[in-house]
């Protein structure tokens, strides 16, 4: 199985982990990944709102463009990146007249791209393309008796909506978790909004959301929590502390990205693990797992 | 042809373990010297269907009486051929299934249920069906619009020999002015051309006979022989047609009483219908236009009802506007858009466009230099707001059906002795409008009647095509409000059921809801008094009378439910299958125990459409109610003779009750009127029972509806407890 | 929660302004909303959100230009995606109000922070073709003035916690080699942007 | 050679009505029904607005139209498995699946008593159990029993049934099968499907027990329905003192059903009804976009507004959520006119979910064209075979009727045609 890869800008900053992790759990699960030559950023959700929706698809499409003389699918670990990367495909392949402009656009760098190639989750590759049967196959540390919450956040499952699970209720996540041999918690706002985009400028707003998805996913007896989202776990995790101050609460919730539950479960060395880089500590919590 | 019965108890689904079999068997076989009586375990089964069918064979069984099961169920089984009458005694589902097994009062029950049942079959007889003479087979449809032209070229399409009559000096009605459609077919989005051309061509394709400039000035006859006068100029043609289709449409609802929305008062104020010629025309320049909707419209001072068909009308015309003028400002000011089913798409679409929809009511309209202002109330926003500069303000003015154009037939003055008997309880009679449309020469009023607001519409929604003048049928907005959409179905529709009602005539059979009834009503015109109940009372206007008051029955206009038969005091009106001596003489065969048997006896008369089939139900789920009960089923309770209470009574029952359907304004009666009328005939006799010394409680109606079969242990139960605290019936030992 | 209550006085409906709206790239969605008010409830931000996007849409309509481009409606959006996955009328709602930041942003309504955040995020990516949020945040303080470094302080903590688990690179990454051409590709897609609006 | 006769594909109101309007035209007709009963989904309704009658009173009726009708043969348990020819000529196949109980069935129901598997009740939506071999519902036509083969396999049972029944009606082996028809033209009537409620995860249905859909709440108000005809909590069976009914619950939405059903206001306003006859001191909620009661239904409108004591919110419910300690259910809409979102708490909530057109997930065996929704379009396709009822559009019982009856028209100049 070989992809080209799209790491995204938070790979080499605050989603270490995240990069670290789908590294390690990429090799176990036999799944390649060939990093985008010269990627560049995606925009997020942040520059169209500056440049406009054309500007921002064609700049993430340069992405795409490199990427299709490979012929392989486009995974990224970036629930954002997904989001601008899989808007721009579809558009080239469905919007005869968006693909001609952004083609035009394109070839001002003697680039094109003619919309052949697939973009995808590596969560989506683990469940579809690997299968939760090997992954199972491969925990050597069986996560039993872990409660842990399954938050797969905004974008990932409404980028675009039915394709890849329910948009409010996705149960993926679950099955993972439950392929690690941990338990999911009972966890309705899965799919809700951490309000990331706001950290910066609107902090309330990213407390507020994350008091209660803390608050659901503490009632359902969540020890940790995981994400396939970079932006997610920033939030949850760099601000437990002042949503813990606002509200006066004291939670203390590790909040991993699957792929390093998955390193953990697969026994996978420390550096897949990448647990150092997490905020709220979850060596309480994953004692008996992570050696 | 002489009758040889022969009787078959099955003894199968436990009605053998119940029954004391042989005591039923002798009921037959002595007390009726029925020559045939024969017990299966199971009937129903091929070995006992063999069975009958060999009696029938060999020995010349013509009488088939069959007492097991409901006739509910197993007709497919027990069919024996149109020259043999089967009847079906329903030991089962109303004998063993409610009440006690082995028990002396469930045996005589259906010992009695074995004497009604033979008695019924010697007072019933094969039908011959009613032909009619110079039976013809044309359809008729008045109203060349839509619907009218639809429902021509329908039925001419199916091989019937159609005559179209349209009052215009052209074809097409409100429809054919138009500039465009609306979308008739997916994706339900786009503007269509006006399809009345295509529909005329195939009109005169399918060889439709065509009447323009024509209107209808004397319906006489019945379905088969309708005699209609159609007047063209001043001549007139006489054609003679089996069915016709009513298709006159409808009128736009008087703008001069909108004036509080300007209409009348500023010239750019207008209906859409002008507004429709204005495009049709060429004329249509403007820039900004409203549209108004519900003008007239679900408003209790105006229309009551929604048009139906103005929204997505209005949705049109503004599409008009944007065609033309890709840049004008368009608003639709709406209480509810309703665009019905895929209608959404065509909502969708005329927003895209650029229509903006507000939902407000509209509180004031202004004129200034030409130009007009809206002063709405905006509730999704919840402001007042304005808008100005309007070229044209169009209000979606709704329908009003030409039915109801005209004067009411005003009750025609009693007649002397009817004047004494007036304060009489009498039903309700449904309006008839004199609307000009199909001049009925038929005793209760010259149009269809209406049901509300002058739509003669049915009141089933089951039966939409119900109508209460048999082979007249009601299509389009002249009908109900609708769509074209619905209207070009409608058309179809009631063509459908105009060339069924030609076949069903001609092979003498009922329409719906009796259908394949070959029984119709005989009248011994030698003992009438010309008292005209019958006249009065058949729902479906079937009596017409003469100048001295005698019935003039029209035998294919008729429905068969028996009303004139329970009206008329003479009993001089009876079917061959059905009639006053036969459930008499059911009453007087039913074993009457002494007083000191303390065996009370309750007769009950039972509507065979819902009483019925919910008396089966009860059974079907085992409710247990007493024993004393003898069920008769009539038709219709409108067929309900008074004299059978008077035998009832004199014969010693300690109860009558009748269970009919619900009446009033939602009433469930399958002949309208039925169940009411057999309340007031009901009435009338309380006063003589008391003047006799009999409790007038003793005879109740009451009313059932099938789904109330959990109901009904209790009503019969609290009813002979009832009596029982009367005591039993004086009369009874003089019985 | 109470939403904000629209005006007291008659509103005048004027579709200029609707026209503008409507010309941009999503603009023309707005169109077909029916009110039934299902993108309120589906925003993650809707305790603050002073309209409702489909209030927004209606003020659009009735062309109260002003009252849209100062509301915090589209600022707050964060591009969750639930009420476009959501909408019955299929309309692209968090595109719309990119559109409508984008536009408040060049007709100079700048006032809410995250059009600062916004611009900076744009400048900082378009200047090495990746993003570095150390740049970044420089980046928005410099735009939204020392004040808010001051109402900030209690970020402290989160930066220091950052810091210590490696999370806050202090150094830049590398300008990608093919920056010239995405900066032709940009302005290429700006300058068709820009004609396809016309 | 002409072929007079009629196939009519589902045995619903609008598939009954029109082999009954071709049949007592003259007509061969034959019915095929894929249920073990005739009737379709208005069996299953309580009442019909605007009457407030009971749709059974008309299926009787028009089942004694048919018991009458030498010219009407009906199959139940049937599909259509191929249909060749042209108008005029069609040979159709039809596969019967097994009942597995024969026609010596007499319906006394001593099998039911025997029979120790119980199944969930698909007439009441799995609201109830019935035994493996039961009567489909207490108006069943025909009235024969049917064993639900599957679940007798599961339960190991061999068939206590057929040792009880004294008639040698129950065959455990029963199997499929085929038969052949030649008829002139087809009405194809299969009606529609409620559409699935658990596509519209943001409403809780499938999670919290007491969001319901208005097919289901049909069955809760029927005297013969899982409850009795008691509308209650399915959570705790307890009384409700509120009920919010959510309006456009899939339909009018380009995410589920693009087009509106059509009836689901209507059926709201008249669940109302059945709420407010039980409840009189009940709370109901409706919450809507349009509230689209048109023609003369708008009468029945204005009389629950009046009578029912109904409020009505302009705003489609955004959100449901369940208080998991009580059952009770928070409905988040936002109320437009009055101008704030709200948080209103209900014992239970119905769904009114819209009208699927059976063809979207069956199409049917022969050329058709179909709608974005899997409506077929009406005159396209193959010439012959007439759509009737609720797989043209999404329609009221009285329209289907209309409709079905136009198309028993249709039906017969196919024949003619076909000469």
């Amino acid at each position: 199985m070989r992809y080209s890869y799209y790491p995204g800008c938070s790979s080499e900053a605050t989603a270490k982990a995240n990069a670290h992790s789908i590294e390690g759990v990429a090799k176990a699960l036999d799944v390649q990944l060939e990093e985008i030559p010269d990627w560049n950023c995606c925009g997020a959700t942040v520059a169209s709102g500056v440049v406009g929706d054309f500007t921002q698809l064609v700049v993430t499409a340069r992405n795409l463009a490199i990427a299709e003389a490979k012929g392989q699918d486009v995974v990224t670990g970036c629930s954002s990146c997904y989001m601008t990367l899989a808007v721009a495909n579809k558009k080239f392949k469905e919007d005869e007249h968006f693909r001609t402009m952004a083609n035009e656009a394109l070839s001002a760098a003697g680039m094109q791209y003619n919309g052949t190639l697939q973009v995808r989750q590596f969560l989506d590759v683990i469940y579809n393309d690997v299968g939760l049967e090997k992954v199972a196959q491969k925990v050597k540390k069986p996560l039993k008796g872990l409660t842990v919450a399954g938050y797969v956040g905004c974008q990932t499952v409404r980028a675009l909506p039915y394709e890849f699970d329910d948009p409010e209720q996705p149960v993926f996540m679950d099955r993972l978790i439950e392929a690690l041999g941990a338990t999911p918690a009972d966890f309705p706002l899965r799919a809700r909004c951490c309000g990331s985009s706001s950290t910066i400028p609107a902090r309330d707003i990213v407390l507020d959301l994350g008091y209660k998805l803390f608050e659901s996913a503490s009632s359902g007896g969540a020890q940790v929590m995981v994400t396939p989202c970079p932006m997610c776990q920033l939030n949850l995790d760099a601000y437990q502390k002042l949503v813990n101050r606002k509200y006066g609460t004291s939670f203390n919730i590790p909040v991993l990205f699957f792929t390093q539950l998955m390193a953990v479960a697969f026994g996978l060395s420390p550096e897949a693990q990448a647990l150092k880089y997490n905020i709220v500590s979850p060596h309480g919590a994953l004692l008996q797992f992570a050696k | 042809m002489e009758k040889k019965i022969a009787v078959y108890i099955c003894t199968g689904c436990g009605i053998g373990d119940a029954l004391d079999i042989d005591a039923l068997s002798k009921v037959a076989k002595s007390e009726f010297k029925v020559p045939i009586c024969k017990t299966d375990g199971q009937l129903c089964g091929p070995e006992g269907v063999a069975l009958i069918k060999q009696d029938i064979e060999s020995e010349g069984v013509n009488t088939v009486v069959i007492a097991g099961c409901s006739a509910r169920v197993n007709f497919d089984v027990f069919k024996f051929g149109p020259d043999n009458i089967v009847e079906r005694i329903n030991l089962r589902e109303q004998v063993i299934w409610c009440h006690t097994a082995d028990d002396e009062d469930t045996q005589m029950l259906a010992e009695d249920y074995m004497r009604m049942g033979l008695v019924k079959q010697k007072n019933m007889y094969v039908p011959e069906p009613y032909q009619v003479e110079s039976f013809s087979r044309n359809i008729l449809v008045v109203g060349g619009g839509l619907t009218g032209l639809t429902a021509a070229v329908e039925s001419a399409k199916a091989g019937y020999s159609t005559i179209l009559v349209e009052k215009d000096a052209e074809l097409g009605g409100y429809v054919g002015k138009m500039y465009k459609q609306v979308p008739m077919k997916p994706p339900y989005t786009d503007l269509e051309e006006n399809c009345i051309p295509n529909l005329v061509k195939a009109a005169e394709d399918a060889g439709v006979k065509i009447y323009k400039s024509a209107t209808v000035e004397n319906t006489a006859g019945a379905p088969g022989m309708f005699d209609v006068t159609i007047k063209q100029g001043d001549s007139t043609v006489q054609e003679r047609v089996g069915a016709i289709v009513l298709a006159t449409g409808a009128k736009p609802y008087e703008a001069d009483k909108l004036g509080h929305l300007g209409f009348g008062k500023f010239p750019n104020v207008i209906t859409q219908s002008m507004f429709e010629e204005m495009a049709t025309a060429g004329k249509l320049e403007a820039s900004k236009v409203a549209f108004i909707q519900c003008a007239g419209s679900r408003d209790q001072e105006h229309l009551p009802y929604c048009s139906a068909a103005c929204c997505i009308e209005s949705i049109k015309q503004a599409l008009y506007v944007k065609e033309k003028n890709a840049e004008a400002n368009v608003y639709v000011y709406y209480k509810d858009i309703r665009s019905n089913g895929q209608y959404e798409h065509f909502y969708m679409k005329a927003q895209q466009e650029g229509v903006v929809f507000v939902k407000g009511d509209v509180t004031e309209i202004t004129e200034e230099d030409g130009k007009l202002t809206i002063e709405a109330d905006d509730k999704t926003m919840g402001t007042t707001s304005l808008a100005d500069e309007f070229d044209y303000v169009v209000l979606a003015n709704g329908m009003v059906p030409t039915a109801a154009l005209g004067d009411l037939v005003e009750e025609e003055p009693a007649a002397d002795e009817a004047a004494a008997a007036s304060d009489e309880p009498k039903a309700s009679t449904p309006p008839v409008i004199k609307a000009n449309l199909l001049n009925l020469a038929y005793r209760q009023g010259p149009e269809l009647p209406a049901l509300k607001y002058g739509f003669p519409d049915s009141h089933y929604i089951c039966f939409p095509y119900e109508t209460r003048r048999t082979g007249i049928y009601a299509a389009g907005v002249v009908r109900a409000p609708m769509d074209m959409l619905s209207a070009v179905e409608d058309g179809a529709g009631a063509a459908m059921k105009a060339v069924q009602c030609v076949e069903a005539t001609e092979m003498g059979q009922a329409v719906h809801p009796r259908s394949g009834d070959m029984s119709f009503p005989e009248f011994n015109m030698n003992r009438c008094t010309q008292c005209k109940r019958c006249t009065e009372e058949c729902p479906f206007g079937a009596i017409n009378e003469d100048e001295k008051g005698n019935p003039l029955p029209n035998p294919s206009r008729c429905r068969r439910c028996g009303t004139c038969m329970g009206a008329c005091p003479e009993r001089i009106i009876s079917f061959k299958n059905y009639s006053v001596p036969m459930v008499g003489n059911m009453v007087k065969t039913i074993e009457m125990p002494e007083e000191d048997e303390e065996k009370p006896r309750i007769l009950i008369f039972a509507c065979e459409n819902d009483a019925i089939p919910a008396l089966d139900m009860a059974g079907i789920n085992r409710l247990q109610y007493n024993a004393w009960v003898r069920i008769i089923p009539l038709r219709c309770l409108g067929s309900l003779n008074l004299v059978w209470i008077n035998d009832a009574m004199g014969g010693g029952f300690d109860g009558v009750l009748l269970m009919g359907c619900k009446h009033g304004d939602d009433y469930q009666c399958h002949f309208m009127k039925g169940s009411e009328l057999a309340e007031i005939r009901l009435s009338k006799i309380s006063e003589t029972l008391d003047r006799l010394g009999l409790e007038s409680e003793r005879v109740r109606a009451t009313t059932v509806n099938i789904m109330d079969y959990d109901k009904i242990p209790a009503m019969l139960d609290e009813f002979a407890a009832d009596l029982e605290e009367l005591g039993p019936n004086p009369m009874k030992d003089f019985a | 929660m109470e939403q904000k209550n629209v005006f007291s006085e008659p509103v005048k409906y004027d579709l200029t302004f609707a026209r503008e709206i409507f010309r941009l790239e999503n603009g023309s969605y707005i169109k077909q909303c029916m009110n039934c008010g299902m993108c309120a409830i589906s925003c993650a931000t809707r305790d603050v959100m002073d309209y409702s996007p489909r209030q927004l849409f209606n003020l659009i309509k009735l062309g109260k230009k002003e009252e849209v481009l100062t509301s915090n409606t589209f600022w707050s959006c964060t591009s969750c995606c639930t009420c476009k996955a959501r909408c019955p009328r299929g309309i692209p709602i968090i595109d719309v109000m990119h559109d409508l930041k984008k536009y408040a942003i060049d007709h100079g309504y700048t006032n809410y922070p995250q059009a600062a955040f916004y611009k900076a995020f744009w400048n900082e990516m378009s200047v090495r073709g990746r993003m570095f949020e150390g740049g970044m945040t420089a980046r928005y303080f410099l735009i939204r003035g020392l004040d808010e470094i001051l109402k900030a302080m209690d970020m402290k903590d989160v930066g220091i916690d950052m810091l210590k688990h490696g999370r806050m690179p202090l150094l830049p990454p590398k300008k990608i080699r093919g920056l010239g051409g995405l900066k032709k590709i940009i302005s290429k897609a700006q300058e068709l942007d820009r004609k396809e609006a016309r | 050679m002409a072929n007079k006769s009629i196939l009519v594909v589902g045995g619903g109101i609008s598939g009954i009505t029109a082999a009954l309007e071709a049949a007592e035209a003259g007509c061969e007709v034959y019915i095929a029904e894929k249920n073990p009963y005739l009737g379709g989904r208005v069996t299953q309704i309580n009442q019909y607005f605007p009457k407030l009658c009971p749709p059974n009173c008309g299926l009787e009726i028009n089942f004694q139209r048919i018991r009458n009708n030498p010219r009407i043969n009906f199959f139940t348990l049937a599909e259509v498995e191929n249909i060749s020819g042209q108008e005029g000529n069609f040979d159709v196949t039809l596969k019967i699946n097994p009942r597995y109980v024969n026609d010596n069935c007499t319906g006394c129901g001593k099998c039911v008593e025997a029979c120790p598997v119980e199944v969930d009740n698909p007439f009441n939506y799995g609201m109830n159990k019935i035994k493996a071999i039961h009567l489909p519902h207490d108006f069943a036509f025909p009235m024969k029993y049917v064993i639900k083969a599957d679940a007798c396999k599961e339960a190991g049972c061999a068939g206590k049934c057929a040792e009880v029944c004294e008639y040698k009606a129950i065959e455990p082996d029963m199997q499929s099968k085929t038969m052949n028809l030649n008829v002139g033209a087809i009405v194809w009537a299969t009606g529609w499907n409620p559409y699935d409620a658990n596509k519209l995860s943001y409403y809780g249905f499938g999670r919290f027990k007491n969001v319901v859909t208005n097919v289901m709440l049909e069955r809760m108000a029927a005297m013969n329905g899982p409850t009795g005809g008691k509308i209650v909590r399915p959570s705790d069976g307890k009384e409700i003192k509120s009920i919010a009914f959510v309006q456009c619950a899939g339909s009018r939405d380009e995410n589920h059903l693009k087009a509106c059903s059509s009836v689901c206001c209507l059926a709201s306003l008249k669940h109302a009804t059945y709420v407010r006859e039980q409840y009189p001191d009940a709370e109901i909620s409706i919450y809507y976009i349009d509230i689209r009661a048109r023609g003369k239904y708008e009468d029945f409108f204005t009389k629950v507004q009046e009578e029912a004591n109904v409020t009505l919110i302009k705003g489609k419910a955004g959100e449901i959520e369940e208080d998991q300690t009580n059952g009770q259910l928070v409905v988040i809409a936002e109320d437009q006119e009055a101008k704030q979102v709200t948080r209103k708490s209900y014992d239970l909530v119905v769904l009114a979910t819209g009208m699927a057109p059976s063809t979207a997930t069956a199409a049917i065996p022969a050329d058709m064209a179909y709608d974005e929704d899997g409506f077929v379009v009406p005159g396209a396709g193959t010439a012959g075979i007439v759509v009737a009822g609720c797989v043209k559009n999404p329609l009221d019982v009285a329209s289907a009727v209309r409709d079905a009856t136009a198309a028993a028209l249709k039906a017969i100049q196919s024949t003619v045609r076909g000469q």
